[in-house]
């Protein structure tokens, strides 16, 4: 049990407030923000996780692994957030709405 | 035997069928008349003999001509000749495009080829074509009596037709063979032998009009055209006792009891025929009352003959000869009121249902209570609880709110981390459980 | 792909191939599409004709495809299969003139046609059909081809009565596949072999085998509008008339019946199947059946209802007939297979031509119709005489058979049955007769349509002809060769362990 | 190399927007020859392994191809090309320019995805395809449209990073990421139980199991025809592949408690969908739900989980495929030509598209099960496998679904039949879009009697032996 | 109504229990991970000599993973390709910038850019490399259009998209290229290992910035409708 457990025991909370956040807010950049704290919290993990031996160098892969998730995320983001802004356009309300029959 | 008999035995029945094609019959003048040479002629050659006809049918049927069918066929030549001239007489302003030839030569066809029949089967066959025919005839240009008589007949007829054609397969279940000459052996080891011969007589008096199932026959007398009425005993009459006399081997069987009631039969339709045509105002309904009292005592014959066979060894081959002269005389008497009557329109009888023609509509209409009420009723009922169930609102609402919860978010994510925690736990348990 | 192998793919392609073809013809070219109906037709019938002289003669036909391991799409021609393949081909031939004449100006003819080859391909694909999946695959195909045509008229009433069709008929299929499957996977198995395949089974399964008996008579009963499953079929009479003739004599309900009797022969083995206990209810659904739809068939005064509800009660003579356990009995159901089918498809046309010609659809509307055409009322005349098995029409050597056979296995309650049902056809057949002969034609028929000297047109006229003499010919020359009653002996010969 | 090929063709359409469709429809044939060659090498030399980097597992990725992807593989080329056809008639200019690059992307995220062995590259594909999906959908425009892109794309983020947790998990456990040393590797832990139960969740998440169904019909109604064809006939079935792999090889240990749930949601998803499809008002709306009913089917193959059960379940894939593209693609022409696909006045429509109708008839004779289609063919074999197993109830299921999709089904095609006048409004359908219809449709009916060939395929490598019982 | 309050009420609660447990759970699960394997550490240790580089991560990223790095400049582009789809992009703000922002502007986008080409550089042996370059790159761009600079017509057609798809290009090109060379793909030859990943890093880093800047500029809200 050492720091790096207790980082990685903090994304875990991460991951569980952002999935909070995303079920209960209704607008939509709440649950975008949401959605990347969640995404923080499992990076905390993967990362955290790499070093959980202090005699070894920390395992490098992870490490790639969460480079490439924060790109993916970023991408992700962004495209939400694009989305939500024409939606607003689209409807003007930042929630999601029923289709119509 | 050679072959012009065989197509001369052929052509007895099948010239008059072909000529009932109105448009063949068109192109010959006195086409009856030509569809009666055949008989003729077989009746002049003396010779007796018999085609086989294995593609007809059930493969073992015949034509024969021996002593009986030569008594009856010289009857029917005569009634039928009689009866073309009169068709000829009476109803020469539209014999061509009226349907009555048709009918009178479809009859004629089937009367013959019943007399010439050599096995039950083509008699059945033959039989029936010349009374349905026979129907045509009563039911066309004949008054309402007449039609109203037509439908008893046709009634009678279909329950006839049924009867024998139960008689006709404990026949066949008896004898592989058909023909009349093999019965006689076959039925009689046959266990519902008394079964047959109850059902072979039942269904002939229905067909013949014997009493008691005779009413149809005043009422037609009353009322049908007269080359009906020439034709009436020669027809189902005469043609059922034949049957009768062919269907049933006389004299090698002993059944004492149904002997007894026929004679009984015999001698009530004498004395009912006595009565009633004493109590007659027609003129014509005399001679119906008269074919019946001759049926009748014609059965008390075959009702003698069969409690002692003796009798029949005795007296039965003048059966035939009797019958034919009884048939001669019918036939010269009737003509004459014919004759008398023959400018007047025929009298309708009264328009009031009988008894005996109410049944049948009574047991249809008991039976569509039957078939109406039940399944029917079921299926509707059934049908109207499904369409509310479908179209009960309750239930769409349900179906539509379930749907909208699931597409919220709160709902549908908590259901995908039980999903996925039970997916978890059941691992748990799948490994320690 | 020797001759013996692609023979059947030829009968059944015959038809599809036109058909396919047809679907994509614009409505304008009718004489390529008359042509193409024509040729497909006959020359499916000529090729059934060779297939009939070679199986005369021994020589075996069959074509598979494999269609999954274990599993072939088998076509196989053998006397149960050549009997109803003669039948709907040579109907066929008929329903397609007769229908070319009624349809004439008509929209969607294209659609109708085609629909009409790919109805006829199935029916001949599951006569051939040489194991239970193919009978299967054609039997829905069948269903799929039928539906267009049942609601062609394209009115409210029309796709009500297609709806039910679909709602009885892929219920019945579901349950048929049910069965099949777990017949499988019982047996491992599907193909048709004579005194049937599953008596092998030890007999633990013997439960199992009844119930798939029961999944697979109500699948296929509902085609063959067995008791509880008659429902569509006078709904569907709204359809014209060549499909209802299609629907009834050719194609559908035989398609059921047929279905019953490969179940019953080629897949239980009508010998096991007794044994099983499963026959005897059979029959007596069957009777059930038969006096009910005569009943229900008195009170119509619809024409066509009248004669759909006598065909609920007909079809079922055929179920009735292979259900009694006995050869003579087989011979009499599989004829009424033929012969009703000729009887009915002649009334059908002609009560097709009454509405075409003279807009008459109710019976209380034929009064003397029989003076103004003669021709039509009398094929409908000997037709209906037919049905009620006078002799010596079609229908009384199969009615013959029937009664001779439940003699001969001491089931004399289908005697009575058999006289019942006669009763009731007579009642409500010769009626009809009567107001068509006998009554006085009114002064005008509404909506009449003239044709000169002639009662009708031609193609109209001629296909009743036809089928009416048929109905002669097949009671008259019953015993000459290659008639349905050798074949049907044929296979009964084949399928009781004498 | 497959994958690239279209990335290749994705980056010609972005460079010139001008000419789209020509790069776009060629590389669609290209690929087309690359899976075929891949077939061709797949059966002559049995399964390929290739080590991206020459690395190789654990610490390169692995591409890695089966009788398995082959098909998968084979399947996405089939559609793809007819729905390459049949967008290149239905999007004009401005939309053109749009769609290309992201059909092409979506297009090779695909094909990475089903030949990757690698449960991180995984993620990535996944990932891809989701944004490539929402993009897509988005393109229709209008608040429908755009919210259930938005709908979808949260759904697709929150399956994603649920099916990374396990990810993680995974390899901390075992430091490997690679599909086959898992396999070795596994054994239960807590952490693979809770990895097993994260990745499943998010991929059914993906992949609308009952449940979770509730973005796809939005989704996929909303979206351009071609690319709900796109989506109901190929992206749920890429998630669906995934959770097949984990299933049949890494957890294949623990298989059968978690597959009869698995089922029996899958039942439920027969049920429902079906019912909810009965109710639609709208046809895109029915051909989603349908889809949502469909999937339910697959999801019996866990239960059953014989080796035939999951060949069954992968012809049902290839079939639902071709059918539901054809379906969408028949309700695209109907609505471009009505401007509206409301089934209440559909009857005036259909009267004029003979073809889209034939084409959308024969796509509901396969969705139905009824013979001869692929569908019949599946329905067969899972049939007969839920009973040799005993589970009639999942039989019981079946034959119920196939008659509420007859029901839908009818209900639409009834709408042909009625002589309905012609409205004015109507805009003639490009003859290429009612052809690929019509030729997508007619695959299906083909594949129902030549089905031994996608099982052969399907069986190199036999990838279904995996589990225990198969 | 007001039981409607109550079930959602009701329905909160069972979701915090829910996710209580899901957070207890997965705690306990990390916690107690098994020690052993060592993930790839070792494996990436021996064969780092051979990889051209001397940072593991770099390593891992470009060369033993290049291939999921492709995939990912995939996703990048795209989330760009449905940006633009979206049609939204707007012209950045017409109001001029503040001295400071100006001033700040100036000063600091050639230190950006010398940083970024550090990180690029020292990415090779120490922390570092294309992705976070590219991000100080973007930076750059991104503070350049606050600042109300344009980018010249002539350049954003043809020119931009092709800077934008140039990462990626580039390495599938490399890609196909070493296909052909050594027979698998990706896989670098020893001697040139180190200058391909550079040369690829490069073109990833550029278009890593500009395609940032992209997604900013189509992301940002037109005047109208912002807050």
């Amino acid at each position: 049990m050492n720091h790096m457990m207790l980082y990685a025991l903090v994304g875990v909370g991460l991951f569980t407030i952002g999935l909070y956040a995303l079920i209960v807010h209704a607008q939509l950049l709440r649950k975008i923000l949401a959605i990347n704290v969640m995404g923080s919290g499992v990076f905390l993990i993967l990362v955290t996780l790499a070093t959980r031996h202090q005699e070894l160098l920390p395992d490098p892969v992870p490490h790639a692994m969460v480079i490439t998730g924060i790109v993916v995320a970023a991408s992700a983001t962004a495209l939400a957030l694009a989305l939500m802004l024409s939606l607003r356009a689209a409807t003007g309300q930042d929630t999601l709405i029923e289709p119509s029959e | 035997m050679n072959c012009e008999h065989a197509l001369l035995l052929l052509m007895v029945p099948g010239l008059p069928l072909l000529l009932a094609i109105p448009v063949l019959r068109r192109q010959f003048p006195w086409s009856i008349y030509i569809a009666l040479l055949p008989v003729v002629m077989l009746l002049i050659s003396q010779a007796n003999f018999e085609v086989e006809l294995p593609w007809m049918f059930l493969g073992n049927s015949s034509l024969a001509v021996n002593e009986l069918s030569r008594w009856w066929l010289a009857m029917s030549v005569v009634a039928w000749l009689v009866a073309a001239t009169a068709l000829y007489l009476f109803h020469d302003h539209d014999v061509d495009n009226s349907r009555l030839p048709t009918f009178f030569l479809l009859c004629l066809s089937g009367q013959l080829g019943a007399i010439l029949a050599n096995d039950i089967v083509s008699f059945f066959a033959f039989s029936s074509l010349m009374s349905y025919a026979f129907y045509g005839l009563m039911a066309d240009g004949g008054g309402a009596a007449a039609k109203r008589a037509g439908r008893v007949f046709l009634v009678m007829l279909v329950i006839a037709d049924i009867v024998l054609f139960e008689a006709l397969l404990i026949a066949a279940s008896a004898t592989h063979d058909l023909e009349f000459s093999s019965i006689a052996s076959g039925v009689e080891e046959s266990t519902s032998f008394n079964l047959y011969l109850s059902l072979v007589f039942v269904g002939f008096a229905l067909k013949a009009g014997f009493w008691p199932f005779h009413v149809w026959l005043p009422l037609a007398y009353a009322s049908a055209n007269r080359v009906t009425i020439l034709l009436l005993w020669i027809v189902p009459a005469a043609t059922g006792l034949l049957g009768i006399i062919r269907w049933i081997p006389f004299g090698d069987i002993v059944v004492p009891v149904l002997g007894i009631l026929l004679q009984g039969i015999g001698v009530g339709a004498m004395l009912f025929a006595l009565i009633f045509a004493l109590r007659q105002v027609q003129p014509g309904q005399i001679f119906a009352y008269a074919i019946i009292m001759v049926t009748g005592s014609i059965v008390a014959v075959m009702g003698i003959s069969l409690a002692d066979p003796v009798f029949w060894e005795q007296y039965g081959r003048w059966l035939p000869l009797g019958v034919t002269f009884i048939g001669w005389g019918l036939t010269a008497v009737i003509i004459s009121p014919v004759w008398m009557r023959w400018r007047h329109t025929p009298a309708d009888g009264n328009e009031e249902l009988q008894w005996y023609e109410r049944w049948p509509q009574a047991v249809l209409r008991q039976g569509g209570q039957a078939g109406y009420e039940t399944l029917p009723g079921l299926y509707a009922s059934w049908s109207g609880k499904w369409r509310n169930f479908r179209f009960n609102q309750v239930w769409q609402r349900v179906l539509d709110v379930v749907e909208r919860g699931l597409r919220l978010w709160t709902s549908a994510i908590v259901l995908f981390l039980l999903l996925a925690m039970l997916i978890t736990i059941i691992h748990f348990g799948f490994q320690y459980g | 792909m020797n001759w013996n192998t692609a023979l059947p793919l030829l009968i059944v392609g015959s038809s599809l191939l036109p058909g396919l073809v047809i679907f994509f013809l614009a409505e304008k070219r009718v004489a390529v599409r008359i042509t193409l109906n024509l040729f497909g037709a006959v020359l499916k019938l000529v090729l059934v004709g060779v297939m009939l002289w070679g199986v005369f003669h021994g020589e075996h036909y069959e074509a598979r495809l494999p269609l999954l391991p274990g599993l072939d799409l088998v076509v196989r021609a053998g006397p149960l299969s050549m009997l109803f393949v003669t039948l709907s081909t040579g109907l066929w031939l008929v329903t397609t003139i007769y229908a070319i004449g009624y349809l004439e100006e008509s929209p969607h003819r294209s659609r109708f046609f085609g629909f009409f080859s790919l109805c006829v391909t199935a029916t001949v694909g599951l006569a051939l059909a040489g194991n239970l999946i193919t009978f299967i695959l054609f039997y829905e195909l069948l269903t799929l081809a039928t539906y267009p045509l049942v609601v062609h008229r394209g009115t409210e009433v029309a796709r009500l009565a297609g709806k039910n069709y679909l709602f009885y008929t892929v219920g019945g299929g579901a349950l048929l596949l049910i069965g099949t499957v777990w017949l499988y996977t019982l047996t491992g198995t599907l193909e048709f072999t004579s005194r049937g395949f599953v008596s092998g089974l030890e007999t633990s399964h013997q439960p199992a085998l009844v119930i798939i008996f029961v999944l697979i008579i109500a699948g296929l009963g509902v085609k063959a509008a067995l008791l509880p499953f008659h429902g569509w079929l006078p709904q569907a009479m709204v359809a014209p008339a060549p499909v209802s003739a299609l629907l009834h004599a050719v194609a559908v309900v035989k398609a059921g019946a047929f279905g019953i009797v490969r179940v019953l022969y080629d897949v239980y083995g009508i010998e096991f199947a007794a044994s099983l206990g499963v026959t005897l209810p059979l029959a007596v659904i069957a009777s059930a059946t038969i006096i009910y739809g005569s009943i229900r068939a008195l009170y119509q005064d619809n024409l066509k209802r009248r004669l759909a509800f006598s065909t609920v009660s007909q079809v079922s003579y055929i179920t009735l007939g292979v259900a009694i356990v006995g050869p003579i009995a087989t011979v009499g159901g599989l004829l009424h297979l033929v012969h009703q089918g000729v009887q009915k498809i002649t009334l059908f046309f002609c009560a097709g031509n009454l509405a075409e010609t003279l807009g008459i659809h109710k019976i209380s509307m034929m009064n003397g119709v029989g003076r103004r055409m003669p021709w039509t009322m009398t094929a409908f005349t000997i037709g209906a005489f037919g049905m009620i098995g006078v002799p010596p029409l079609a229908g009384f050597i199969s009615k013959w058979y029937l009664g001779l056979g439940a003699m001969q296995a001491d089931q004399d309650w289908v005697i009575l049955i058999l006289a019942g049902s006669s009763l009731l056809n007579a009642a409500y057949f010769l009626p009809i007769l009567h107001t068509a002969w006998f009554k006085a034609p009114p002064d005008s028929w509404l909506l009449e349509r003239d044709f000169g000297r002639r009662e009708t047109a031609w193609a109209l006229l001629i296909p009743p002809l036809v089928t009416a003499g048929l109905t002669v010919l097949l009671g008259l020359l019953a015993s000459a060769p290659f008639t349905p009653l050798e074949w049907a002996r044929f296979f009964a010969n084949q399928e009781y362990v004498q | 190399m497959i994958i690239l090929l279209p990335l290749i063709g994705a980056l010609a359409c972005f460079l010139w927007p001008r000419r789209t469709v020509s790069p776009g429809l060629i590389t669609s044939l290209g690929i087309v020859i690359c899976v075929v060659g891949l077939g061709w090498q797949l059966m002559h030399l049995g399964v390929q392994r290739h080590a991206v980097g020459g690395w190789g597992a654990p610490l390169g990725i692995d591409l890695y191809a089966d009788g398995l992807s082959l098909l998968m593989l084979i399947v996405t080329a089939l559609v793809g090309t007819a729905i390459s056809f049949y967008a290149s008639g239905y999007f004009d200019q401005a939309k053109a320019r749009h769609f290309w690059p992201l059909w092409l992307f979506l297009w090779a995220a695909l094909n990475a995805l089903f030949l990757s062995a690698d449960i991180f590259n995984l993620y990535v594909t996944l990932e891809l395809l989701g944004l490539a999906a929402v993009a897509l959908v988005a393109l229709a425009g209008g608040a429908d449209a755009l919210s259930g892109a938005m709908r979808y794309l949260l759904v697709s983020l929150l399956g994603s990073l649920a099916y990374l947790l396990g990810v993680a998990l995974l390899y901390h456990s075992f430091g490997t990421v690679d599909i086959a040393l898992l396999a070795q590797h596994v054994e239960s832990s807590p952490a693979v139980w809770s990895a097993a139960g994260l990745m499943t969740a998010g991929l059914l998440m993906k992949t609308a199991l009952f449940p979770l169904h509730f973005w796809l019909p939005p989704a996929h109604a909303s979206a351009p025809a071609p690319v709900s064809a796109a989506l109901s006939a190929l992206v749920v079935k890429g998630s669906f592949y995934i959770l097949l792999r984990l299933w049949l090889e890494v957890f294949p240990s623990t298989g059968s408690l978690v597959g009869e749930m698995l089922a029996g949601l899958g039942a439920a998803a027969v049920i429902w969908g079906g019912v909810q499809a009965l109710r639609q008002t709208r046809l895109k709306m029915l051909i989603a739900y349908s889809t949502v009913m469909q999937l339910g089917y697959l999801f019996l193959a866990f239960s059953i989980g014989s080796a035939i059960a999951w060949q069954a379940a992968l012809i049902l894939v290839l079939s639902h495929a071709l059918a539901k593209a054809a379906m969408f693609m028949a309700a695209g022409n109907i609505q471009h030509f009505g401007g509206h696909d409301r089934i209440a006045d559909l009857d005036r429509v259909a009267q004029r598209l003979p073809l889209t109708l034939t084409a959308f008839g024969l796509a509901g004779v396969s969705i139905m099960g009824l013979p001869p289609s692929g569908g019949f063919i599946a329905k067969w074999l899972l049939l007969e496998m839920s009973i040799r197993t005993g589970k009639w109830w999942w039989a019981g299921i079946m034959v119920l679904g196939g008659l509420l999709t007859a029901g839908y089904i009818f209900k639409v095609i009834g709408r042909a039949f009625t002589q309905a006048v012609v409205p004015h409004e109507a805009r003639s359908v490009p003859f290429r879009m009612e052809w690929t219809a019509l030729v997508l449709a007619a695959l299906v009916i083909l594949l129902g009697f030549f089905t031994t060939i996608p099982l052969t395929l399907m069986n190199i490598g036999a990838p279904f032996d995996g589990r225990p019982d198969g | 109504m007001k039981n409607n309050e109550q079930v959602g009420k009701m329905f909160h609660m069972l979701l915090i229990l829910l996710l209580f447990v899901m957070a207890v759970w997965l705690g306990y699960v990390v916690l107690h991970l098994r020690a052993s394997p060592p993930g790839l550490n070792a494996l990436v240790g021996t064969s780092l000599d051979t990889s051209g580089v001397s940072n593991p991560v770099t390593a891992v990223l470009l060369n033993f993973r290049g291939y999921d790095t492709l995939l990912e400049m995939g996703v990048l582009l795209l989330a760009l390709l449905g940006v633009l789809s979206l049609g939204s992009a707007s012209d950045s703000r017409e109001t001029p910038p503040g001295l400071v922002l100006d001033f700040l502007s100036r000063l600091l986008v050639p230190v950006l850019i010398l940083v970024s080409g550090y990180l690029l550089w020292a990415g090779a042996h120490a922390p570092g490399g294309a992705f976070q370059a590219g991000a100080v790159l973007g930076a750059a761009a991104v503070l350049l259009l606050l600042s109300g600079w344009h980018l010249g017509e002539q350049f954003s057609g043809l020119l931009l998209r092709a800077v934008l798809i140039l990462g990626i290009g580039v390495f599938i090109l490399a890609g196909i290229v070493l296909i052909i060379f050594s027979g698998n793909f990706l896989e670098y030859p020893q001697s040139l290992a180190g200058a391909m990943i550079l040369m690829i890093e490069t073109a990833a880093m550029l278009s890593i910035g500009v395609t940032l800047a992209a997604l900013f500029q189509g992301i940002a809200p037109t005047g109208g409708q912002d807050k």
